[in-house]
């Protein structure tokens, strides 16, 4: 067998072993339980979570790029409470939206300029946004209730449906797959990934990092107001507090999926996979009328779990390649010398602190 | 796909079972630790009243009302905002009236609670939460959520369509349905809303005692709860309204003590710097005034004795706020009735359900200001209705 | 078994290394080596990139654990379980890239990991500090350290001074057996001087130094043994005096390879004097800060121009402003005559400049992505359809091109870069800048950390893109390789170009390559304008 | 002495200089200036005891931020402090209320935090989890524990005279209260720690350059476990006094504690990639946040405008500190010249 078989080239795709979990999990909760796959059921849970899913997949981004964003939360709540400021002060329904995803964006861009342009600490900047925009929607909130809009077409947005799927299942499809094909089709999607995995190397190699920064940023402040947006319609009204917290369910999504925190690896797939592994996980629970008091312990264990078992199954394909490349070629010790010399020292510092036996894995 | 509407449902005694399985398997899908013996929440169940022998009317009555029942099951869903010692209290209630009816007329129950731990306001969860009542074919629902009319008002129209009865407990419906004006109960898709004192919440009846106590003379400050709440605005102004109608009354300040205990100790501590000389703390909850209490030791000050020192008042009638009340670190509390509030809820959905009653669209609950004279009989009665070690 | 031969005659055996094995993940690393180190002497270990140095290295030193095989110091065997057992056991090691913290100050830098402690309410809990720096104080006046310097933090200084730092950490404490991994890396010719002496009062002192490099004129005149590794196997140990470059290098690559050399063979490609040559870069009075200052550089089509100085003489810092990696504060680019704004590389690559980075591993690979990856990077729109959809055909199908073009061995473009060897990877870097194809390519620090078949490779890379007619920039802190490939030389210092050497090739080639170094260096150093 | 800059070298340098190069200096401006602020604008500022008051108030987050400052420190993030805190309040209050005298119901707190300190410790270590996911679940893991055992009921009835000591409520001695004692204390030993024991020593060496320091023979995983233990067991002191102050432990006691925290260490000047930070920086930091709050009570700021505010301090504070650390770089320029015109 000269190349590796389909199997570890499939499982060696990013998300690809959260996939895995994420069927064994719906079939198990499926057998517990038949009304888990019924229509309705996955209809409303999966719109209930498609907001969180795009907070992912824009943390995601941001992520790959080498960053983080704690931020995305509380300005997809602003941006709800926004939209429905908008819609209630009598804005026609493309001005509402355009001014949820524009409350996202503008906050996307701050963050993304302090980060890029002035070099302030993402996790910082990211924090002090966090809190600014939830006292922004206090605020809000304030001025006038968010709540009562009548126009028209605005709770279809989540709530209506085509062919008899949820609207706002193709909206997130929309937007999951031009993210997909931005990532992975285009330019700029290499360019993402190779600043996540050495800013200052891609700055040498022609990428404008700072705009990339930018870019991720604004990017998940455009998803951030999108979700704003999609939480508005589907609650019908916007109070304080939307969205506080939502910044770690999204990350720990992100990670599960197989995103790596330290930049540069995962995938759109993995972004959604991982978060809808939080979020079947959560409704499976719920279906079976399992105690609340039990859902942060599952929840923290299934993260735990999610990462490992997506790094022992890498790390198992990579051995078995590794050892079928060691047979193929000739110059033995100079794979395993490389490994030892040449990795960047974002990845030495991983190989110090991992365990012994992860510590020469290739990554 | 699913079983039909009135068929006969699963057993209750493999429901916990289930439960155990879900998180068992989720358990063993995640560490393969087949943990799922430490998850028993009532595999004992047998639905013991608190106080063994209930009232069940004349024999005859029991017995029509029995053959009424049919041995029946009701699915009931209980989904408070969030886990707290107040929900736990009027849960608590709610499942002796449970077993009392159980004893009498042979009803059966079968209860789940789902509430959102870290979400109490934004209602996403509770939406999620409320939805999957219904797909499992609840009865009954139970809800008390922060979340806005709006929201749950559609989701409870949309549950009642598939056959699903909604009640809201401990609810300000009345007073956020925007056309309270004209038709309280216009919009509504609830079977009912079980709440207490008509109009300004527990704020009006804190500010009238307050008024009382202090002979309508002095300054006061307020601890409310997060900005941006719907319940904080409303105990507002019921407590405003109150103290506006005594002119020799002022509110001079306020702070945000995040309905938690610490914080309200730092915002009362501010305020007392701030406003040495008031005659009253008002603590939108219980847990906020005991926070306030606290403030007023450290700060070497006198509490209210009857005659003089600072009052603190807070609302909720919580048990663990009794013995502060008996030594006078707590002036007086607003009792918004967690036992008859877990009772009426039980005998409403009983009427409703089974009886086939037309019930009230609003349903108040007698409310109560505990002080250190009325302390014994209520703290009393709440004790026992916590003390029956029925669950379901 | 491809045992020494020779015993270690005159000087008592200080360390042997005995049929060492080690496998990483089914690759065998070193597979039964050995090596024997006399006391007092300074040994070398060679051989190409994963001959399997570094591991032995690593093993030696406590960081990885052998798979077989025994290790006997001073006569007995021991068991390194890891570096503190190594470190107390006489064995040090001075990594090349510099193993100091940057936060701590240079004095518990020295003793990291072995504090000396006083007792704090009877328990030996406080830092001994003033005993620590009582201790030390002149072996670090030895090495110029001053005690003042002791306490401010490693990351005040520069590379010769950490350097240093480092021996003086390792001798600090009673070393029997120093490692150095490439200790002039990043050195200045004077620092490799000072270095040098350090290393003979260092032998002097009785320690038996293994010490790996790849520049092999280095070890003349100054190491006396060398033993030379290959495919994880050890070839043979010989002495120094006895040997030559071209019988080492026959050692490290299986036979003999007259072109690997130091300054045997040079190939020089001739110039028409510059007047006549078209001007391609053209760089007046570039500033930044008080960095550099009023730098003034012509480049001109087909030529090689070197910068010589020392470190810290503002090279680097030059062409990064040439590259619009940093801002500059005054000055104007020109190429070809049109006046370049460089805002950043984007538009330096889209200029027509090129780099290839100093610091392979930090700047210069990605290393997770693949090579051809590696390649397409500056200039994505050349694989791409409509400006912006990749195509991954093209890019394999470049890529394709410049393995074939430049050599680069890999058994698969869509592979890890990080997989390569060093040499394999500068030239995929390379290939980079070729992509975008420049008229001006910089090359700062081509070869450094790459054996010595790869540098020659390296090497003809350089001369073939100015044969062509490319204009080229070279940094190069190895003054020989510098004069071998430059036409011209300007030796900088504090920022700012103190002096110019022309017509290098012709020069050498008359027989004055001694002279121009001397030139070049004393330029380096005094900075005077000739 | 714990306070004693880092880099001090033999050149003399007056009070002045000595202010520029201090790393703290940042945070200390940033202070000062509030308190400026609030001494013009709000003159019942200093009236009464508000800042003994204020004191009290920022105790628990002081001491998680001492904590959070050692972990950021040695390179990683704990994200589970405040959900230990609370567990730890509540192993406390539980053990106390089924009648264990005190010092055994904190001893059992202080091991609870020690174990989650260890778990976690281990999760990035030696399961090689990123420090943010592993703490990120811990937290999720000791909040739940809190919510099974408790119900979402609070933990009552545990108060005893000498709790009330603990908690701060009643002084100790004139105005010093027990929280105030052992923050003090802590911030010292730490402080010590920090810059005068080996393991100090290797908290900067492991967060600085970790390769570096796995060569020099430190056990870098167990440094970084320490680390780790070092938060836990902070955070279960703070629980214990918590615990005290707010004379019950509802299940949620710890919720944005972390968040607190970290603000707290990263004002004082602890940087996320780590190496560096002081003890006394997270201490003024938790001041700094503490005084923000205090000042919007006291000028009446609608507290909707509270959250606004932490927001901008933060963005303020990272300010202060790189404007700080341009002072610092220039005086030790000048100091660099000086000192070679003095060679010279």
């Amino acid at each position: 067998m000269k190349h590796s078989s389909p199997f570890a080239r499939i499982m060696s795709i990013p998300g690809m072993p959260m996939t895995v979990v994420l069927i064994v999990s719906v079939i198990v909760f499926q057998l517990l339980n038949p009304v888990f796959l019924d229509g309705r059921t996955v209809g409303n849970y999966l719109t209930n979570g498609i907001p969180i899913l795009l907070l992912t997949l824009g943390v995601s981004i941001v992520i790959i790029g080498g960053g983080i964003d704690l931020s995305v939360g509380t300005v997809a709540g602003l941006s709800a409470g926004t939209t429905m400021f908008a819609l209630v002060n009598g804005a026609p329904l493309a001005v509402g939206i355009a001014v949820g995803c524009g409350t996202g964006l503008l906050f996307g861009l701050v963050n993304g300029i302090l980060v890029a342009y002035l070099r302030i600490n993402d996790f910082i900047v990211t924090l002090a946004t966090l809190n600014i925009a939830a006292g922004l929607l206090v605020v809000l909130s304030q001025v006038q209730p968010l709540q009562g809009v009548t126009v028209p077409g605005f709770s279809e947005l989540t709530k209506g449906s085509v062919f008899g799927i949820p609207t706002s299942f193709f909206i997130a499809g929309v937007v999951f797959v031009i993210a997909h094909l931005l990532l992975a089709k285009t330019i700029v999607g290499r360019r993402l990934y190779a600043t996540g995995i050495s800013a200052p190397a891609s700055n040498v190699a022609g990428v404008s990092v700072p705009h990339l920064r930018l870019f991720t940023f604004a990017a998940s402040g455009l998803l951030a107001g999108i979700a704003g947006v999609l939480f508005a319609s589907r609650l019908g009204a916007v109070q304080a507090f939307l969205g506080i917290g939502y910044e770690f369910i999204a990350i720990a999504g992100a990670v599960v999926g197989g995103i790596t925190l330290a930049g540069g690896g995962g995938s759109v797939w993995a972004a959604l996979v991982g978060g809808l592994f939080l979020a079947t996980l959560q409704q499976g629970l719920r279906i079976n009328n399992v105690d609340p008091v039990y859902f942060s312990i599952v929840t923290a264990v299934a993260i735990v779990f999610g990462v490992v078992f997506e790094r022992q199954v890498r790390r198992v394909i990579l051995r078995a390649a590794l050892n079928r490349t060691a047979l193929s070629t000739n110059d033995r010790g100079r794979s395993a010398d490389q490994h030892m010399n040449e990795r960047q020292p974002a990845e030495r510092v991983a190989a110090v602190t991992a365990p012994e036996g992860s510590k020469n894995d290739a990554k | 796909m699913s079983q039909e509407n009135g068929s006969p449902p699963v057993s209750s005694r493999t429901r916990p079972l289930r439960r155990a399985i879900a998180l068992g398997a989720s358990a063993a899908l995640l560490v393969a630790l087949a943990a799922c013996s430490t998850v028993d929440d009532g595999s004992s169940i047998s639905g013991k009243g608190a106080s063994g022998s209930a009232n069940c009317g004349s024999g005859d009555e029991q017995s029509a009302i029995t053959a009424a029942v049919k041995g029946r099951t009701l699915k009931v869903g209980f989904a408070p905002p969030i886990l707290s010692e107040f929900y736990t209290q009027v849960e608590k209630s709610a499942f002796n009236r449970m077993s009392e009816l159980e004893e009498c007329y042979g009803i059966k129950w079968e209860w789940a609670r789902q509430g959102a731990l870290n979400d109490a306001h934004s209602g996403v969860e509770a939406v999620g939460i409320v939805e999957n009542f219904i797909s499992n074919k609840f009865d009954a629902v139970f809800v008390c959520s922060a979340a806005a009319h709006a929201t749950m008002q559609e989701i409870y129209k949309a549950g009642s369509e598939k056959g699903v009865d909604f009640y809201q407990f401990n609810s300000t419906e009345e007073l956020e349905n925007p056309s309270q004006a004209d038709d309280p109960t216009a919009g509504l898709s609830t079977v009912s809303n079980i709440g207490y004192d008509d109009r300004w919440q527990s704020g009006y009846i804190a500010g009238q005692y307050l008024a009382k106590a202090l002979q309508g003379e002095g300054q006061i400050v307020q601890i409310l709860g997060p900005s941006g709440s719907d319940w904080t605005k409303l105990r507002q102004q019921g407590f405003e309204a109150a103290i506006s109608e005594f002119p020799g009354m002022t509110i001079v300040g306020s702070a945000d003590g995040g309905y938690v205990r610490d914080k309200g100790l730092t915002a009362a501590q501010d305020l007392l710097t701030k406003f040495p000389d008031i005659a009253a703390i008002y603590g939108e909850n219980e847990d906020m005034a005991l926070g306030a209490s606290q403030a007023i030791d450290l700060a070497g000050l006198k509490h209210w004795d009857g005659t003089k020192g600072i009052i603190t008042i807070g609302a909720d009638g919580l048990i663990s706020g009794m013995d502060s009340i008996r030594q006078d670190k707590l002036s007086a509390t607003v009792d918004v009735n967690s036992v008859d509030m877990g009772r009426t809820m039980i005998d409403t959905l009983f009427q409703h359900e089974i009886l086939g009653m037309t019930v009230a669209q609003f349903i108040q609950i007698p409310t109560v200001v505990i002080d250190k004279t009325n302390v014994d009989w209520a703290e009393a009665k709440i004790a026992a209705s916590q003390a029956g070690s029925g669950k379901y | 078994m491809t045992y020494p031969a020779k015993p270690t005659s005159t000087r008592s055996l200080m360390l042997e290394v005995r049929d060492v094995t080690k496998h990483y993940e089914g690759v065998t690393a070193l597979d039964h080596a050995g090596l024997s180190l006399g006391a007092g002497e300074i040994h070398a270990l060679l051989g190409g990139n994963g001959a399997g140095k570094s591991t032995l290295i690593s093993i030696l030193s406590g960081v990885t654990k052998p798979d077989s095989g025994e290790i006997v110091l001073g006569g007995e065997m021991i068991s390194v379980s890891g570096p503190l057992a190594a470190m107390s056991a006489g064995i040090s090691t001075i990594y090349q890239e510099l193993s100091l913290v940057p936060a701590l100050s240079v004095l518990d830098n020295i003793y990291l990991g072995r504090e000396l402690k006083r007792k704090t309410l009877g328990l030996p809990l406080t830092l001994d500090r003033r005993r620590m720096e009582a201790d030390v104080r002149d072996l670090a006046a030895d090495f110029g350290v001053t005690s003042s310097e002791l306490r401010q933090p490693v990351s005040e200084f520069g590379a010769l001074k950490k350097r240093s730092i480092e021996i003086i950490k390792a001798l600090a404490f009673d070393t029997k057996v120093l490692i150095l991994d490439e200790p002039t890396s990043g050195l200045e010719e004077a620092e490799r001087r000072v270095l040098f002496s350090h290393m003979r009062s260092m032998r002097d002192r009785g320690v038996s130094l293994i010490w790996v490099t790849h520049h092999l004129e280095e070890l003349f005149g100054l190491a006396d043994k060398a033993t030379v590794f290959k495919d994880g196997r050890t070839v043979g140990t010989v002495d120094i005096a006895s040997t030559s470059v071209g019988d080492l290098i026959g050692l490290m690559f299986g036979a003999a390879q007259e072109e690997f050399g130091g300054g045997d063979t040079r190939k020089i490609t001739h110039l028409e004097p510059s007047h006549k040559r078209r001007v391609v870069l053209s760089a007046r009075n570039l500033s930044r800060g008080s960095a550099i200052r009023d730098v003034c550089l012509e480049v001109h089509e087909g030529e090689i121009v070197g910068l010589a100085g020392l470190a810290g003489a503002g090279r680097t810092e030059v062409v990064r402003l040439l590259m619009g990696l940093d801002a500059r504060t005054a000055g104007t680019v020109e190429l070809d005559g049109r006046r370049l704004s460089l805002r950043n590389s984007t538009a330096a690559y889209r200029a027509g400049i090129a780099m290839l980075p100093e610091d392979r591993k930090q700047l210069g690979i990605l290393a997770d992505l693949s090579t051809a990856q590696n390649i397409s990077i500056s200039r994505l729109s050349t694989v791409a359809s409509a400006g912006f959809w990749m195509s991954r055909r093209k890019e394999r199908a470049l890529a394709e091109d410049y393995r074939r073009q430049l050599g680069i061995k890999t058994p698969n473009v869509e592979a890890r870069i990080g997989n390569l060897s060093g040499g394999n990877q500068q030239k995929a870097i390379v290939a980079r800048c070729l992509n975008t194809s420049p008229k001006l390519l910089i090359f700062d620090e081509p070869t450094q950390g790459i054996d010595v078949s790869a540098k020659v490779e390296v090497h003809a890379l350089v001369r073939d893109y100015a044969a062509n007619g490319g204009a080229a920039i070279l940094i190069a802190s190895e003054i020989e390789e510098l004069l071998e490939l430059s036409h011209r030389v300007l030796v900088m210092k504090k920022g700012q170009v103190v002096g110019e050497v022309r017509d290098i090739p012709a020069a050498i080639e008359a027989g004055d390559f001694s002279r121009i170094k001397s030139e070049v260096l004393t330029l380096s150093a005094a900075g005077q304008i000739s | 002495m714990p306070s004693r800059p880092r880099s001090a070298g033999q050149v003399t340098r007056n009070a002045w200089e000595r202010l520029l190069v201090d790393p703290t200096l940042g945070v200390i401006s940033l202070l000062l200036i509030f308190a400026l602020i609030a001494a013009f604008a709000l003159p019942v500022f200093y009236a009464g005891n508000n800042i003994y008051n204020l004191v009290g108030t920022i105790i628990t987050v002081m001491i998680l931020s001492i904590g959070m400052t050692v972990v950021l420190i040695s390179g990683g993030i704990d994200l589970s402090v405040g959900a230990v805190m609370a567990l730890c309040a509540g192993v406390a209050a539980t053990l106390i209320k089924m009648g264990a005298p005190l010092f055994l119901a904190f001893i059992a707190a202080i091991l609870v935090g020690i174990a989650a300190g260890l778990v976690n410790g281990l999760l990035i270590t030696r399961v090689g989890l990123p420090d943010f996911i592993a703490t990120l679940a811990m937290m999720g893991f000791a909040s739940g524990l809190l919510y099974i055992a408790t119900q979402g009921v609070p933990v009552i009835g545990y108060m005893t005279d000498e709790y009330y000591v603990i908690g701060g409520l009643r002084p100790l001695f004139g105005p010093v209260t027990f929280p105030i004692l052992v923050a003090v204390i802590l911030a010292l030993v730490v402080g010590w720690v920090l810059a005068s024991t080996k393991l100090g020593t290797h908290f900067f060496a492991v967060g600085s350059n970790a390769l570096a320091a796995r060569q020099s023979g430190i056990p870098v995983r167990w440094v970084k476990t320490q680390a780790y233990v070092l938060s836990g067991t902070c955070a279960a002191i703070a629980g214990i006094i918590l615990a005290g102050r707010n004379n019950n432990v509802p299940a949620d006691l710890g919720t944005g504690y972390e968040i607190q925290a970290i603000s707290a260490a990263i004002i004082g000047g602890a940087s996320l990639m780590g190496g560096r930070g002081r003890v006394f920086g997270a201490v003024l930091g938790a001041l700094t946040l503490a005084l923000a709050i205090n000042i919007i009570n006291l000028a009446g700021v609608p507290s909707s405008y509270q959250k606004i505010v932490m927001g901008v301090i933060l963005i303020l504070a990272v300010i202060a500190n790189y404007l700080s650390e341009l002072a610092r770089g220039a005086t030790l320029r000048r100091q660099a010249k000086r000192l070679s015109s003095i060679a010279a």
